[in-house]
């Protein structure tokens, strides 16, 4: 399985005490800002797992007590990287609080990123929520390299779609069409796919979102690769917690195997 | 601070817990920085079985208050993929390698130790013998009993440093540890996950795809000071104490209270980085302080 | 959601865990207002011996990770004490009343029952088992056969309910609710502590003036969740779970694996309005929310 | 043993979510502030069980997990009711950290206060470290009850004498020397007895002074009462942990039969 991590860009052996800089708000959502200048640089689409420093526990059922992964949402030039978090657990409630000069325990980056566009290929960047996270960075990396592309971003309301910003001036898609069309971001990516019928898509978001681009891609013959999720306790492979099946019946680890796979591998997303 | 455990001299007290650190997913994630600082004395295996394994449904983990349940269900290549495709790299490892084996009676335990036996990669072998027996539905290792007669059989069956690890889920894991060793085993280590289960909180059936799991982390620190102390005040061979540590006080403590190594295990999945500071702050040496820049 | 329990109709399905709420010192404290809301639906004794007990010398507590290790070492007047002193206060409580008793041995443990079994004034008896054996140092309670001898030993005893207290201690307690069964128990209540230990940060001897502790509280949640499941899938009489509560969905989970009460301990001390709480969520009733004033 | 609570002001049944007004500095120690108006007016020498409303937990070893006995150290008449706090460990380096507008689990007032001056009795209010807090509660009744009384206190230097300003202008001792009498408390304990060998005696401090001032009020033959400390969990009787051993074998509660107590209860205080 080491394979997977071939030319990964790969994490300091053991967690980092890093100094928040911001956390701004962002819709729904907040940005969480440290500054990692003395870091690996990471590849779109890998994440980290993240803790407070301090006070990491006595939570809602004494929790937390593992570290969360995240996507890493952006990394600066000068070596600021954020996350985006939505608080939906003790978890993300503490992360959401944490402001500027306290410390943010961090391992990564880690797992397997989004692949390059292969030489003269279309990308449909595709995401929802707060799924977006990975694609940010990775928009921020096609821009660099002058591929092109197309950024389609589904979200619930308006206030959610709020992070739209985050990618630019993105195509977006809300549940309730206070921003942008109303209806599903597959939606979108399906009308893409009729003009360019030979897009590559790569996609972050909730598992049925993920599983309908998955379906599409499928369907339209596209290669898609897919940001997955799956509760972790390591991020590094050791815990063999974080699997998901994959379509020959045989497990994956989505932090190691992961969180970026070929939608190929997987007979569905769960 | 080196120590001698069995006839191996190891450079410190501290190991991993079998299944809690992936060194070969690790090189993958870590890349050279994880042989140079390797952390451990010695690595012991994930847990093999004599068949393969691909562990159970998922999902596989739940956070508990201060430590977490693992129904991971003992993934594993089966004896014949682990020497063909990890022994070869873990033998690469720099320090000598312990290999925990399960079996679901003494035959197969037989079976798996003498494949081990003939390793010259593999410096000791670990029973883990928390496996249910098919016929009670408890584990081999909870009857003091039936665990001598386990350890008799597989005995014979091996040269090398036998250490069994004895489940806690027992009434009195003192009489298991003697029963151990008067089986013949060099070593025993313990403790191993406390049974634990959760509810999903809305479907309100069972969390864990396995149904049951086993509690570790910080939450059971205290039970498993209890039962190493238990065990090492019984038997007259050494005793590998594991169970919630997180620092040198906690690994400090179960050395007190007579154990001859340590090891760490979920508190890794929290810090790789935890187990050589660890190390570190008990032999006294330089230690790598969290710092934001990675050490190379 | 008034639940019916051995014969006793109970408002709630909320009790005490035994030694986790001391009533009389309570009204000390609280006065008239622990009369008015009285939190649980029946009132649990601490443990009762035949001989009056000083307890452990202190210290008698150490904070765990998510949890506290006692050792108590159950201090009270013994059963002459307790039946003139304490019982004709007890009586006055609000709710039907259980006497917890423990022996050494199944006559120590007759004797006892056969004392409450006279009072009008005690509903119930709990009997606890995990009294340490004189010969074998194990709990009575974590041997499935000694356990039902003991309780057929009792059970002629008395005609009121008899709740088993078991050991959590132990390799199979599904296989000891099932003996206290066939030992004629009406129900079996767990989890008690589990056995822990810590060491004096400095001195590095057993902190606990009695060695040895039962840890309580959030970090054994998980751990009492699963035991209470073998054990009502096992029996078939009441179960009465506990074990880390801390709020209604925490005892809805006791509930949802068979329990059919649900005690409250440990959390008790962080807040002795924790249990009224929970009474009221579940039963859907208004909850006395926390706020600045005291409810009168 | 509710003998020992006759007239003891009653505790709110469960504990009540108060707000931090303040938290301020006092030599080395804190003064947490908060809005108790509505809560039961405590006697001096009861305390209270308190925790952080939020992020209990999560601190070294995984703790605080219990929550924490302080003596109440002061009322106002607007119902403000202070803490006073040593940094000593997870709970009260939590408690520290307590800012304006937060919320404090508090239950109390508990256990046995001082009792009151009898008629023409001269008292010596004596006190070192953090134990002067519940003295301060005292000295205030004393003072508004027109009781004569002197106060001597101890502390190690001068930064820890800060801390006197608490009760006025008492008389001082530091180990050091760095401000007022270089030496024991005692010594002024010992000295005031030599003057007048009919005072009462009320104390608190940790249990080397505790035990001097026992013996010394022993020898002079003057009654002490003395404010003892003890690991608690419960606060309210409950649990048992808290106990102290008696003259006669047995064991007292602090938390109940306390943590006031006669000096001649006490073979000595450890
Ligand atoms: C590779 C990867 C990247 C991610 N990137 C992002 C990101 O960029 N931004 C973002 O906001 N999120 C991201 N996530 C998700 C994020 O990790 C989770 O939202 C976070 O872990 C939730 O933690 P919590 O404590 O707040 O919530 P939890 O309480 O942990 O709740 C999360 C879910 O876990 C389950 N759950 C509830 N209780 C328990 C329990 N006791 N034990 C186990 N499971 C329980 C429930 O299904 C619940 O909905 C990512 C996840 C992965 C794997
Ligand atoms: C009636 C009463 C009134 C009090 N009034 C005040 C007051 O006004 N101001 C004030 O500052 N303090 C007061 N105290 C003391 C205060 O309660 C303690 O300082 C506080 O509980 C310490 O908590 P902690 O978590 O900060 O430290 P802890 O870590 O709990 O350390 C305190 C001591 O407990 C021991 N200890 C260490 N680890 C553990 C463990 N895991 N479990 C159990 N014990 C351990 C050690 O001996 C340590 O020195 C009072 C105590 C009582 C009983
Ligand atoms: C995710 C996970 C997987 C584990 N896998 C194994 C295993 O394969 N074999 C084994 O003997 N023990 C296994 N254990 C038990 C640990 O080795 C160790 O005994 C236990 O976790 C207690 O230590 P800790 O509290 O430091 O984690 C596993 C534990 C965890 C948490
Ligand atoms: C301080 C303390 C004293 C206890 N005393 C008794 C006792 O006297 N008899 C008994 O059967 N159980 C006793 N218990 C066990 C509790 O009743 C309960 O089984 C256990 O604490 C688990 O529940 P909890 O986690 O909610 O506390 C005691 C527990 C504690 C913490
Ligand atoms: S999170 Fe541990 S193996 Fe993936
Ligand atoms: S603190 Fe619980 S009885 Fe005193």
């Amino acid at each position: 399985m080491s394979e997977a991590g071939a030319g990964r860009p790969l994490a300091a052996f053991g967690r980092r005490i890093l100094k928040v800089t911001r956390n701004e708000q962002l819709g729904a959502y907040r940005l969480l800002w440290v500054d990692d200048a003395a870091g690996p640089v990471p590849a779109p689409g890998q994440f980290a797992m993240i803790a407070a420093a301090e006070r990491w526990g006595g939570g809602c059922d004494e929790r937390p007590y593992l570290a969360r992964a995240f996507s890493i949402a952006r990394r600066l030039g000068n070596g600021e990287a954020a996350f985006m978090l939505e608080d939906v657990g003790p978890g993300t409630k503490r992360l959401c609080e944490l402001r500027r000069g306290e410390g943010l325990a961090v391992l990564g980056p880690l797992g397997r990123g989004f692949s390059p566009a292969a030489a003269g290929q279309r990308l449909a960047v595709v995401g929802g929520g707060v799924g977006i996270a990975p694609l940010a960075i990775l928009q921020d990396a096609l821009v660099a390299a002058g591929a092109e592309h197309v950024t389609l971003l589904g979200f619930r309301d308006r206030v959610h779609a709020e992070a739209a910003t985050l990618l630019g001036d993105p195509l977006v898609a809300t549940d309730d069409g206070s921003v942008g069309h109303q209806g599903f971001v597959t939606e979108l990516l399906e009308a893409e796919l009729q003009r360019d019928p030979r897009l590559a898509v790569r996609a972050c978001g909730p598992p049925p979102m993920l599983e309908a681009v998955r379906a599409i891609c499928a369907r339209a013959g596209v290669p898609a690769e897919l940001a997955l999720e799956a509760p972790m306790a390591c991020g590094f492979g050791s815990c063999y917690g974080c699997v998901v099946p994959r379509r020959d019946g045989s497990y994956l680890r989505v932090c190691v195997d992961g969180p970026v796979v070929d939608a190929e591998q997987l007979e569905r997303v769960a | 601070m080196s120590v001698d455990f069995c006839g191996l001299t190891l450079a410190h007290p501290i190991l991993n817990g079998s299944g809690t650190f992936d060194a070969l997913a690790a090189e993958t994630v870590f890349g050279a920085e994880l042989h140079k600082r390797f952390p451990f004395s010695a690595y012991v295996s994930k847990t093999i079985t004599l068949q393969p394994r691909l562990g159970n449904p998922p999902p596989r983990l739940w956070e508990a208050a201060s430590g977490l349940i693992n129904s991971i269900g003992l993934p594993n290549r089966g004896l014949v993929g682990y020497m063909e495709h990890d022994l070869p790299r873990l033998a690469q490892l720099p320090v000598p390698l312990i290999t925990n084996v399960m079996g679901a009676d003494a035959e197969e335990l037989r079976e798996l130790v003498a494949a081990c036996d003939a390793q010259q990669a593999i410096a000791a072998i670990e029973l883990n013998v928390s496996c249910p027996n098919v016929k009670t539905g408890l584990d081999i290792g909870s009857d003091p009993s039936q665990l001598e007669a386990v350890c008799l059989a597989v005995r014979a069956a091996t040269s090398k440093p036998l250490i069994v690890k004895l489940t806690p889920n027992t009434a009195d894991v003192a009489a298991c540890a003697a029963a151990a060793e008067s089986g013949g085993a060099d070593a025993v280590s313990l403790i191993n996950t406390l049974r634990a289960t959760a509810l999903h909180p809305r479907t309100r059936a069972r969390w864990l795809g396995g149904g049951n799991g086993g509690l570790s982390g910080p939450a059971i620190r205290v039970v498993a000071l209890a039962q190493v102390a238990a065990v090492a005040a019984r038997v007259g061979i050494p005793v590998i104490g594991m169970g919630g540590v997180q620092s040198s006080e906690h690994a400090r403590d179960l050395l007190d209270v007579g154990a001859s190594l340590v090891a760490v295990g979920s508190e890794s999945f929290r810090d790789p980085g935890v187990a050589g500071r660890i190390a570190a702050e008990l032999t006294g040496a330089p230690s790598a302080p969290l710092r934001a820049s990675p050490g190379r």
